[in-house]
């Protein structure tokens, strides 16, 4: 896998990457949209309007924009409680989603699944899982049946750096290298499991080295770093497609919100937390390096956020136009 | 129509539908070779190749959570865990994934897969190798569990539960394996929810499933030569539940008397009176309901107090009689 | 007496004992700092220090494991299971491990250790934050269930649990964190096995737990006015289940409802009736016995919804009207 | 840890450890009386006195015996279900052990447990498991309490090739080196779990390499070399007991017979097994050393046999005039 140059221009970059100026421009707005979806979900919930928890993404954006520009469509996505970026970044409608957020009836979910629990089994997003690592071992049996009809699809499966201790991870890498299972493994590196720093949790880091024991081949990259993680991802994929069996890739990211509604972030300093939003910010580097090398003006990236948001707005007005489910259904969906 | 054996039945339909739609697969633990711990899938592994007779390394949860990642993207999986008892090592990925799923993902998502599952005691195993653990199934949303007590219902039922668009807790008993009944050789489904009147009678009603079906038509059948006539429902599976069969057979005969295997506390003999208590056949009732079922206790190794843990025949007959004779 | 919240009741409990019996630690996630994902351990940390508030990695069956581990060579682990969804993942450790330690060896072996959960729904945590999973923990032998409804009982009850030679699964509901209720400060302890009634009646029974017991109350308390007398029986603890005090209540009034917010089918509402029907007080029945369960449903996110999946006050009340006029 | 020379004598090895002539004819005479009550075990069951299954160890009694000498008697002994040998080294009382086997009231476990849960809680052995794995997280909560009573005893937690595929693994590795558990962690490597091959049920060996990713010690041994296993031991339970926390140690060994009762051997040649029974038995390879430096004589050899077959013959007088346990017992011991 080639590294990416440090002296190189984002320029240069994305033309060695084959990205256009236009994906670029799509990528930063991708990135605002979630955030702009993070913020709106946060505001919601101070208003009172959510019933329910929410596990926020933004400061993690460039992991979820730079894995789905890297892989395609018909991929599968394994996706965990952090989930909205990734969702988004596969091509949610922001409308479907709020209203899922907001316990509707036309919500993906019509209203039963709410933000841990979104899915979209069309676009193959196999679902957001409200049990830590509860998603991983899913990987094994997708990549069977990828296998199975010799498509050359993959599936991305997607967990945090708490999520790497439970047992299934374990089981799940041993399988999936044993039978070449078609699956990108990404750990969302977030710094923290909750409460928990990731170096009390973690015996050894970078938490990707254990993959080392399974033989599988593995990346801890700035997951901050959008092209870095695009380029890794588009390896990785390669890699996989071509049959070699799965890849583990760690991006080290962090999030700016508490870790739920209830977090009082005790654990964690004010310091910190503004010190990744000022310095290591993904959308702010990324903006920046775009201005910089003249791609957009700030005017431009300001008018995107601003879509955003508007995107947002307006996805909020469609939920709340939405209609609640009817209480009387509350049975319907238990079998099929 | 042949003779074959329960187990003989159980790979017959997985055989034949694996031939049928090769969407269907098996996975679990020295399943090839070997032909699974109690030689079900004996000499699959020949005929299917492993690409769909999966041997898996030691990892129950994750062999589960495998097979739900299949199933969702429309794959059959069956997956064979080696004692019942290992499943409580897959509750999460069993009840919080596989049941679940259907319902949180609003409707969208389906999770058709079978989980195999070799329960019950007598052989020796003891506490660990032993349980009957079915009613913790029944009481999880989502999830249907069926209990064969003859080859016939196995094989019509496994092919059901193949077919069935849910997950599927298909529990085996392990005495049952060797015993021998007539199976067509075609393919032929069982409905799930209908319970079967495996000998009809009119003086009490015994409500019960796999092994102790068995162990009850004994006693009956040797109490009608007293003129003693009980009527035995199998329930065949216990979710969904037939409870038409059970409260119209309640309500015929006046008495019910359920036996299973599985702890008493909290054992699904308590769901069965608590349908009859909900239902026409309350009225009807001249004694008051019992159950007969394993005592609360793990499963002890030694023979002679593994079998005072469970029911055995005389039990069965004391119960009934008392029963009848107004004891309670 | 103070007035204090079940969750401070609780954290006092585990506080003063952890000061008593050096024996005694909490273990599980995120319990320090953040004081657990409720807040019942806040504060714990300063006070005991990591060693005896150990945060561990998100590694549930082992965190159980673990406990197991200290138990039976004479420590007093009390886990902290974040939500009681989880402790799914860990029944090979609770089942096959804490319960049937003791049996398994002989009765060599003990295993003193408290697993806390906190259960039910209402918060809008949807399907796999909100189950009531105790009727699975009461069908293990082995295990005790405690269920409390008031700070006083937590207390109480859970000074009981960490005292117990045997592993306790003490579930906590989520909605009564933040109820209050008088508190003595001294230590004393709610024997196992003993229920409360917590509102004397002679019209009907209703056996319940948690928090179904003030939703039954507030229904009973307002029924009174027009003078229908409803006895509360709060079990207290599931396991060992005060059969006696169900029973006398039962043949007292005459009439059984028992409401918990456990899904209906093989849930404990069928164990209470198969006590009743195996007691005397069967003859006491003048109308059949009832249960109002939560429906058999996963728990929905959305609120309405939420709420449908659950007894509510206008529920409860519709029953006991419905059984009063004999309309069943 | 200093390894040992290839060059070296038993006679010198054995003074480099400190172990005298008798240690050497004890330690013989314990294989011996392991491998004699597995025969016996197996006896019993062709003879249909045995109403239940057994996991035999014949062929890995160098493991047993190497780990038990190498360690204390207060250390704790976590066991799994191919444990026979390990409880025997340990020192019990074969009487009460065959009794267990036989399911008889004065069995270690008063005919409740059987083969698969034989525990000695009295000397510190803490039983035998039925579940796969079952047993190693329990090692936490042990070493925490030895922690606790600021002991230098140490737990031994024995699992095989097969358990080291359970999540319970990888989460108590994780919490284990995290906290400087005193744990001896043994995966004893029979080459199958029941008939899967660790090369089809392993991604990478050898399986000790997984440790790696802990940052835990390890070492990969030939476990039919009874002196290397003895040293490599004593090294891991000097280096744990001085504080520096847990040491996987994976040994390599054989099966003779099945898995279980049921086993019909379709996985593996005869070849194979009678390959290892005739050039690596760990017995016969001790004995013949023991011999060849004039320890002892091929004779006094023989009689070591000859008694471990009396004591378990002895045993099995004992326990057939044991008493049946009360059926009327069977609610006993449900609750402390
Ligand atoms: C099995 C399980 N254990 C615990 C939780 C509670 N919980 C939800 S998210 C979380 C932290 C997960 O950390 P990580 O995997 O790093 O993901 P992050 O939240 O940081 O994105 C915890 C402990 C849970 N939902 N499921
Ligand atoms: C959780 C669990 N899964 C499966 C089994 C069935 N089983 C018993 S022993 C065994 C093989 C274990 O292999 P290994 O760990 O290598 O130990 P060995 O038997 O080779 O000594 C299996 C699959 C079990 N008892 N528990
Ligand atoms: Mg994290
Ligand atoms: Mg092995």
């Amino acid at each position: 896998m080639p590294k990416a140059k440090s002296k190189e221009t984002l320029v240069e970059k994305a033309a060695r990457l084959g990205l256009s100026n236009e994906d670029l421009v799509d990528m930063l707005r991708t990135m605002y949209l979630i955030r702009q979806f993070e913020y709106m979900a946060d505001r919601l919930y101070a208003l009172g309007k959510v019933h329910g928890t929410m596990h926020l993404s933004a400061g993690q954006e460039a992991v979820a924009v730079g894995i789905s520009r890297a892989t395609r469509k018909d991929d599968y996505l394994i996706n965990h409680h952090r989930g909205h970026g990734h969702f988004i970044s596969k091509g949610a409608d922001i409308n479907l989603m709020m209203s899922e957020f907001l316990g509707k009836e036309n919500g993906y979910c019509k209203g039963r699944g709410g933000s841990m629990h979104i899915a979209d089994f069309t676009s193959n997003n196999l679902g957001a899982n409200g049990i830590v690592g509860g998603g991983i071992p899913h990987s094994l049996g997708v990549g069977l049946a990828i296998k199975h009809r010799k498509s050359d699809a993959l599936v991305i499966t997607l967990f945090g750096d708490g999520a790497a201790n439970e047992g299934v991870f374990h089981e799940t890498l041993n399988m999936a290298a044993l039978w070449k299972i078609p699956s990108l493994y990404v750990c969302e590196n977030n710094k923290y499991g909750m409460s928990m720093d990731v170096e009390r949790a973690t015996a050894k880091l970078p938490i990707a080295q254990r993959a080392e024991g399974y033989g599988i081949p593995w990346y801890a990259i700035d997951g901050n770093d959008l092209l870095l993680v695009y380029e890794t991802m588009k390896n990785a994929a390669d890699y996989i497609r071509a049959g070699n069996g799965p890849v583990l890739v760690e991006t080290q990211t962090y999030r700016y919100f508490g870790h739920s509604k209830s977090d009082r972030n005790l654990y964690r300093s004010k310091e910190e937390i503004e010190n990744w939003r000022t310095t290591k910010d993904p959308i702010m580097r990324f903006r920046g390096q775009l201005v910089e090398e003249n791609i957009i003006t700030d005017e431009f990236a300001d008018q995107l956020d601003k879509e955003g948001l508007k995107i947002n707005e307006d996805a909020v007005a469609f939920a709340e136009a939405s209609p609640e489910p009817d209480p009387s259904t509350v049975t319907e969906y238990v079998y099929a | 129509m042949p003779e074959i054996t329960y187990l003989e039945a159980i790979r017959q339909a997985m055989w034949q539908e694996m031939k049928r739609d090769d969407r269907v697969f098996l996975i679990g633990e020295d399943i090839g070779r070997y032909g699974g711990a109690f030689g079900v899938s004996h000499g699959m592994l020949d005929e299917f190749g492993p690409e769909r007779i999966i041997e898996t390394p030691i990892s129950e949860p994750s062999i589960v959570g495998a097979a739900v990642g299949a199933a969702v993207v429309d794959m059959r999986p069956i997956v064979e865990i080696m004692f019942m008892d290992f499943t409580l090592m897959t509750f999460d990925q069993i009840a919080n994934q596989a049941g679940k799923m259907h319902y949180m993902f609003g409707g969208k998502a389906t999770v058709p897969m079978v989980i195999r599952m070799p329960g019950g005691s007598g052989t020796g195993a003891a506490a660990q190798h032993s349980q009957s653990l079915e009613t913790l199934l029944m009481h999880m949303p989502g999830l249907k569990v069926a209990v064969p007590s003859t080859p016939y219902d196995a094989k019509g039922l496994l092919l059901s539960a193949i077919r069935d668009p849910n997950p599927v807790c298909f529990v085996e008993h392990k005495l049952l394996y060797k015993t021998k009944g007539e199976v067509p050789e075609e393919q032929y489904t069982i409905p799930f929810g209908v319970a079967d009147i495996k000998r009809q009678g009119k003086d009490l009603t015994i409500v019960s499933s796999g092994i102790m079906v068995h162990k009850s038509l004994a006693v009956v059948n040797r109490l009608a030569e007293e003129g003693i006539d009980v009527e035995v429902v199998d329930v065949r599976t216990l979710k969904p539940l037939d409870n038409d069969t059970i409260i119209n057979s309640v309500a015929k005969t006046g008495k019910l008397l359920v036996v299973h295997e599985a702890v008493e506390t909290a054992g699904w003999a308590g769901e069965i009176m608590a349908i009859v208590s909900g239902s026409r056949a309350f009225d009807y009732l001249d004694a008051p309901m019992r159950r007969l079922t394993g005592k609360n206790v793990p499963i002890p190794y030694n023979r002679q107090l593994e079998r005072a843990a469970v029911p055995q025949e005389e039990d069965i007959e004391r119960e009934v009689r008392a029963i009848l004779k107004g004891e309670y």
